[in-house]
């Protein structure tokens, strides 16, 4: 089992990462892969993403931990930026190793889906020079909601 | 000494990302001894309490002595 | 708006397909990919899928202008392997870039369900030196069900 | 001449991947003209026919001259 959970502070690029990951899963139905990167938004210069050390990483871990329990996977990888970064770079990249294609689909659907609204992560944007904070997004809640079963959550 | 974290935007009205504060500090103490920019944050809900690491169910009851690290943690913005 | 739909009837590596399709779609939000590849089970020696020329590459099309009409998109990838392949062998990748990662995952998850169900493929594999095709599985026909709304479906 | 394709397992079943026909062709000339191991295919709604990569709603109405390709389809086993 392939389990790779890493934040890092400087520049990667994905594909360096998804094809060793890849490889270590062999006799795999399928992986199903998300890279996010930022975007360029009219007048967007720049993206900081701020984390809590002893919050953010254990958090990665956390969610790796209930991936594993709810779907059926070989492996996962969950790569995430922090720092400062410029429109076009990468800052996420979840990839997961299944024997079929529905739970590495879902895995990665719902890693982002954390990600994105339940990460220990503060994101500011530069635009004109300042920099602003980014509030939550209602879509993003709307979306962790999704896997918010009655019962039998995991 | 205790460090007091300042997460997000919560940096932003505080002035700096951490402030020092002497030991020890109870929910009251802490409300006394921040800038007033954030004393407003801290009793918003929204905004979570950790010390050490670990998320306070009741921030009311929060105790910290020397050495130990506040963490004051607006909402994520998303990764 | 990049669009790239293949039969292939050679094998292929999907990291030489996906790095030019991401660098072709700049200012994207995110990219989600999967590849899926013949799975090592048990005794399975080979893999064999048959396609009706006339039928085959038309559908795929039509699927992604479906995928266009449905999601907001910015780029789509789909690539399918025919004739015999071994096990560990790539079959499908399927890749769309999007400005958000919903459009970006959702895309790649009715693509393949469509592709897996609904694509004009036959399916045989070779087990202990004989052939036997592959009937149509309930699960594939059930993932396909998620798509058709009631109303408004494109 | 009319070729008639035999798409997965049916051409196990016609014992080879296509056949040739003598055209003109309408629904009961294929069924005379195929070899009784695929009628019964034939006649399974499950399995679709085309002429000239065009599906026919209606199979009955098959019409096909010369240089025409009919095919039969099995249902698909997925990508």
């Amino acid at each position: 089992m392939m389990r790779d959970i890493r934040l890092l502070n400087q520049k990667f690029i994905p594909g360096t990462l998804i094809g060793p990951f890849t490889q270590a899963n062999p006799g795999l139905g399928g992986v199903c892969t998300f890279v996010g990167e930022v975007r360029c938004d009219d007048d967007v210069e720049a993206l900081e993403l701020t984390h809590y050390e002893p919050l953010t990483l254990p958090g990665m871990h956390l969610l790796a931990d209930r991936a594993f329990a709810r779907f059926d996977l070989m492996g996962l990888l969950m790569v995430h930026r922090v720092g400062r970064m410029r429109p076009g770079e990468p800052i996420v990249c979840v990839s997961a190793a299944a024997r079929h294609r529905r739970d590495a689909i879902d895995t990665v659907d719902f890693c982002m889906d954390h990600l994105k609204s339940a990460a220990w992560f503060w994101k500011r944007e530069k635009r004109a020079g300042a920099w602003h904070w980014i509030e939550p997004r209602e879509q993003d809640h709307a979306d962790l909601a999704r896997w918010q079963a009655p019962v039998g959550d995991t | 000494m205790i460090t007091v974290v300042l997460l997000g935007k919560l940096a932003d009205l505080g002035g700096a990302p951490a402030l020092t504060l002497a030991a020890p500090l109870d929910w009251a103490g802490l409300r006394a001894a921040l800038p007033a920019s954030l004393v407003e944050a801290l009793d918003d809900p929204r905004n979570r309490v950790a010390v050490n690491g670990a998320l306070l169910a009741d921030r009311s009851a929060l105790q910290a002595g020397d050495g130990d690290e506040i963490a004051l943690l607006p909402p994520v913005s998303g990764g």
